[in-house]
């Protein structure tokens, strides 16, 4: 039907080498969440704190997270600090570029979240005697990730997806990077992309499936 | 002891206590009445200072309560407060709920804080609930977790916001007989309330409040049977 | 810092390059949400069950990298089916399709919130299926959607970025062959950055400004 | 076949990659320039119809040109065996040698001091490789491959690699043109020479034809000559033959 | 006149209606009590062709609601029905609720039809909320609005579904008060539900409906006050 000549089988004798990229991506998109996470805790409380400065670093990331590519984001990790001589390794340009991402996009969810917690909770937290930072980790924040758990997933996803940008700054080692590189010495473009993708479509499928159980482990209440 | 000393507070332009005094001995227990807006709950939330206060003075156990030298996580351990509004912990189950503030705040370990936090449940009845989330409890049950948790801290003042008046009636009697049993231990307590017949049974004394001004206070008898404040006997006569 | 080589010439060509990512967005956006809005009544149409295999279609756009779908849309169409296909074409057909799959989910939500009670209220008056999607699903999905659909524009627009793997150039590309030329990457980057911002920024409020609103009433 | 769609069509599609002065890159008013551009012009004029440039980095010249989205490329690409699997090749029509290229600050005095350091190339290129490869075998340091050319200089510059392996007239015109404060040639790479030839689709054995016999009256014409001057300067042309064997 | 027949229906395994055979003349109003869940609502909505059924006939003035060839959207024009939930479309006015079905079903002109919504609109006392929007209006307001939307568009037949008791105690009159009007006025109505009281008054006949199955049919003073059915009796003795 075609006369497009497949050669799947090269393609496919790089299947190892794309799964061990997958790993890596894996766990790019795993420590970004992390990250993530704990920058966005941290800008909400920068948010809340009622300090001008803080608050306008808050907002400042957020916006420039939520406004602009993330793909021009990790080049800038990566060249823009790099003109200010900070050097950072594709795998750690990558990372800390989705990280960013991250930390925004949650940032501005767990704000959403925090509307729906009513401040009687941190009343009645405080009038038990506990400080403002141990009403909000121990009432406030927990009620807030639960609420925040569904876009986390979707954070989750596209942390995943994002990895994909890591070759603009040379990051190899990837599923996308890997790929890549294939592609630039054999050319099989369609095959090796077609194995990629469904690489990738496996495993935000995991993702999601796998953050359902544990939304359900974890939310019992 | 509590002592309220000539206490102003205001909402922007709104007055809400014009000038309170009023001082509660150790074990007595004072019961607060008055229509919707008067003054009632932002009294109790500055006496455990969670609303600061613009001038005049409260003491706790002669601490001034707004002063800025005054550890106020460390005073709120001696005054308990319940409010209106449930608000158990929902991510908590019943025990941790009531665990929580003795670990953090008390350093209690988990152990000790846990068998407290039993003995307190039991105490107001929930002795078979321990270890189920908020969200599977009624009305009544939740507002004696939270009385519960009060407890737990080893208060020496309760402070109680209308605990009864977003329950269904059929709930309001075992929340008020908890209060009753505490009244009975001794516990100094100010309950804010709109049962007059619980007010008149527990109280050592009333306090009327209108339009931020305690218009009158007495034992209930007096209080109720024979009302000077006017306001006061308009009020009782809308309520009966 | 603001001592820079760059010509008017090269503004022309980062304005060029903006036209693209906006001329870009624009198309797919476009017919991105009208093939959303059919997926989405179909889709709300048939029922879940029967609309499985659109859904997973329509979720395969959602769980894979959008550079990866552009490398196989190209390398498909021009490679495999030899098609003639510019990477123009190739952009905003796969762009085109990554919005729909997006939006379909949005307007089915959007739908969705419509109470069942109000639609048959509306049926039972004698309105056909057509006057009771256009009189009453439409005004009130469009207040429940609206504000998801700007998020989605915007990302759209930011996303068109990765276009150039298609050798389609955009803002950024535009951008980047200026810093070939004129080695100010900084202050380059800082431009192209600020273009997005300041579309993006406005629009996002706006969208937020809306959502507040109409989730009040 | 092609070489008809293309005489038919009366347009010469070109990839071309431009940043890689002076093969490759744009004047003061981002018109493309360079060696390659004039050759895919001359190539154009020699089937009589019009040039059209698209720009192409490194490692998407062939998916661009597989694509269907440019007819030939001239983009300076090494006659490799791996490639010749996929695209088909003219004859070469210029002939590369390889220099180290050395951030000042690492300090790199002979090629033997890349083992080790962080170096990178663009993703694809036969010196990149070439490289990997070297590093791989090394068994230290790190290997990037960066996207473009021009990202491989910037990077260089700013510190981040320590060296990289690139084409000789390009380094040296990097070098000189003051973009990259603080970059040098160190070494020669020692690398075969880099033959560069034309390419298209495979089974475009037509146009494959023209285009060697195009290369081959580019050398005879003088034409290869006068474009080196003008592009790299004074100096020998690069030999295009290869003693000893057929080709 | 609407002519049931043997109609019978199903929601998967769950027969909801048994074979009810019924005819309701013009100018008649239908009473239909009975359990919850006895299908009452669903016999409603298959009247007027909103849900299928699975065997026998409705016709509505000799035309078969369930035939292939009818064209529903006409035929409901004839028929009016209010629900038990409010449904005003929220993003219309008051006035514009009205208007919307008799510009796009009936074509109307807007003035035409803003005249007639008026009219209908102050008819169930609603002539000065025109503008308003339906959030701004209570329950009681929103289910007349509804009724006057149905008798803007002229229909021979009014379908009321327990019209009344989604609504708090103190509004329910004024809405019965709007039937009783409509009834008086000599509309053909079937009305579905739990106010004895309004059943004995204003129905010519009243139906019983018990599990898919109308057990009785009889004028009310036969049917409440010498009850036959078994089931009925006790549906009676609980609801007195
Ligand atoms: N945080 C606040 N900001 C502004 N105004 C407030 C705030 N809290 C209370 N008020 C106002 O202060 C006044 C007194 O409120 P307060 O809650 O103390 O009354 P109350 O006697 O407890 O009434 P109720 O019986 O309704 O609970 C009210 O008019 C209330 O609207
Ligand atoms: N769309 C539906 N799908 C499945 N079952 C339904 C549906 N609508 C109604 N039912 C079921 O059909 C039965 C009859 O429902 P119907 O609403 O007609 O009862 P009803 O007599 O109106 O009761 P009520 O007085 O509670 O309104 C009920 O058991 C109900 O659960
Ligand atoms: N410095 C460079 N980027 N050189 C790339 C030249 C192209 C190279 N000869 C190749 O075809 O792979
Ligand atoms: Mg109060
Ligand atoms: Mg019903």
């Amino acid at each position: 039907m075609f006369n497009y000549n497949f050669r799947w089988n090269q393609a496919f004798n790089s299947l190892p080498q794309m799964l061990e990229g997958a790993l890596v991506t894996i766990e790019i998109a795993v420590l970004s969440m992390m990250i993530g996470i704990t920058v966005a805790i941290t800008l909400t409380v920068f948010r809340l704190s009622g300090n001008r400065f803080l608050s306008a670093i808050a907002t400042t990331w957020v916006e420039i997270a939520r406004n602009t590519p993330a793909l021009f984001q990790i080049y800038m990790v990566h060249f823009g600090l790099g003109g200010f001589g900070i050097h950072l390794s594709p795998y750690m340009s990558l990372l800390i570029g989705i990280a960013f991402n991250n930390a925004g996009y949650l940032a501005e969810n767990f704000r959403g979240a925090l509307k729906a917690i009513p401040d009687t909770q941190t009343r009645a937290a405080r009038s038990l005697g506990m400080s403002s930072g141990q009403a909000f980790t121990n009432v406030v924040m927990p009620q807030m990730l639960r609420i925040a758990f569904l876009p986390m997933t979707n954070q989750m996803v596209w942390a995943i997806l994002m990895t994909s940008l890591g070759a603009v700054v040379a990051m190899n080692t990837d599923l996308y990077g890997v790929t890549s590189e294939l592609n630039a010495r054999s050319f099989r473009t369609f095959e090796l992309f077609a194995i990629a993708a469904v690489i990738f479509y496996l495993l935000t499928k995991a993702i999601t499936l796998s953050a359902r159980l544990l939304a359900a482990r974890l939310f019992r209440y | 002891m509590i002592e309220i000393e000539n206490v102003r507070k205001s909402f922007g332009p709104l007055e809400v206590l014009k000038g309170i005094n009023l001082t509660v001995p150790r074990g007595e227990v004072l019961t607060v009445i008055g229509g919707s807006g008067s003054g009632k709950s932002t009294l109790l939330t500055c006496i455990n200072g969670l609303e600061p206060i613009d001038s005049g003075k409260i003491l706790v156990d002669g601490i001034e309560v707004h002063a800025k030298s005054t550890d106020l996580n460390k005073l709120r351990q001696k005054i308990g407060i319940v409010f209106q509004q449930w608000n158990a912990f929902p991510h908590l189950t019943v025990l941790e709920n009531v665990m929580l503030a003795q670990v953090k705040v008390l350093k209690r370990s988990k152990a000790e804080a846990g068998a407290e936090a039993e003995k307190q449940l039991k105490h107001v009845g929930l002795g078979d609930k321990l270890s189920v989330y908020p969200s599977r409890l009624s009305g009544g049950q939740q507002q004696r977790m939270a009385i519960a948790r009060a407890l737990a801290m080893s208060p020496d003042y309760m402070l109680f916001d209308e605990v009864t008046s977003a329950l269904d009636p059929q709930l309001v009697g075992e929340v008020l007989d908890t209060l009753r049993m505490l009244a009975s231990e001794g516990m100094t307590m100010i309950c804010v309330t709109h049962e007059m017949k619980f007010a008149r049974e527990v109280s050592d004394r009333v306090a009327f409040f209108h339009k931020g001004v305690m218009a009158e206070i007495a034992p209930p008898e007096e209080l109720f049977d024979a009302p000077k404040d006017p306001e006061l006997r308009q009020f009782l006569a809308a309520t009966h | 810092m603001f001592d820079t080589a760059l010509t008017v010439n090269d503004l022309i060509l980062l304005a060029k390059g903006a036209g693209m990512t906006l001329l870009v967005t624009a198309i797919s956006v476009f017919f991105g949400t009208i093939l959303g809005i059919v997926f989405g009544v179909v889709r709300y149409q048939i029922g879940p069950w029967w609309a499985a295999p659109m859904t997973f279609v329509l979720d395969i756009f959602r769980s894979i990298p959008l550079l990866i779908q552009l490398v196989l849309a190209n390398a498909f169409l021009t490679a495999v089916l030899k098609l003639k296909m510019s990477g123009f074409a190739v952009a905003c057909g796969v762009l085109s399709l990554y919005t729909a799959a997006y939006c379909a989910e949005i307007v089915r939500g959007g739908i969705e919130s419509v109470p069942l009670t109000l639609r048959r209220a509306a049926r039972s008056l004698g309105m056909s299926w057509g006057q009771d999607m256009r009189n009453i699903v439409l005004p009130l999905a469009t207040r429940v959607a609206l504000p998801s659909w700007i998020g989605l524009a915007l990302g759209v627009m930011k996303d068109s970025a990765l276009v150039y793997i298609v050798q389609v150039v955009e803002l950024l590309k535009s951008t980047q062959i200026l810093i070939t030329r004129l080695q100010e990457p900084l202050f380059l980057l800082m431009i192209c950055g600020m273009f997005y911002f300041v579309i993006s920024f406005p629009i996002a409020r706006f969208g937020g400004y809306l959502e507040k609103r109409w989730s009040n009433d | 076949d092609k070489l008809d769609d293309i005489i038919a069509s009366g347009k010469l599609r070109c990839a071309v990659v431009l940043d890689f002065p002076p093969m490759g890159s744009r004047d003061a008013d981002n018109n493309p320039v360079g060696f390659d551009v004039d050759y895919c012009n001359d190539l154009a004029a020699a089937l009589g119809v019009t040039a059209e440039i698209v720009e192409t980095t490194f490692p998407e010249r062939i998916p661009a040109l597989m694509s269907g989205n440019v007819d030939v490329a001239v983009a300076s690409t090494s006659d490799t065996l791996e490639r010749a699997k996929t695209v088909g090749f003219s004859i070469p029509y210029y002939a590369f040698e390889n220099a180290v290229v050395t951030s000042e600050k690492a300090g790199l005095t002979g090629w033997e001091d890349m083992k080790g350091k962080t170096v990178g190339a663009t993703a694809g290129t036969y010196e990149a490789i070439w490289l990997e490869g070297k590093v791989k075998e090394w068994g230290e340091g790190e290997f990037r491959p960066y996207q473009n050319q021009a990202d491989v200089f910037l990077a260089l510059s700013q510190g981040q690699l320590d060296a990289t392996v690139s084409t000789m007239e390009v380094a040296e015109a990097n070098v000189k043109s003051g973009n990259f404060p603080g970059i040098s040639i160190a070494d020669k790479a020692p690398m075969v020479p880099d033959y560069v030839a034309l390419i298209t689709l495979r089974e475009e054995y037509g146009l494959i034809n023209y285009m060697d016999l195009f290369i081959n009256q580019q050398v005879r014409t003088g034409r290869y000559a006068e474009l080196y001057k003008k592009w790299v300067g004074d100096g020998e042309p690069a030999n295009l033959s290869i003693p000893g064997v057929y080709r």
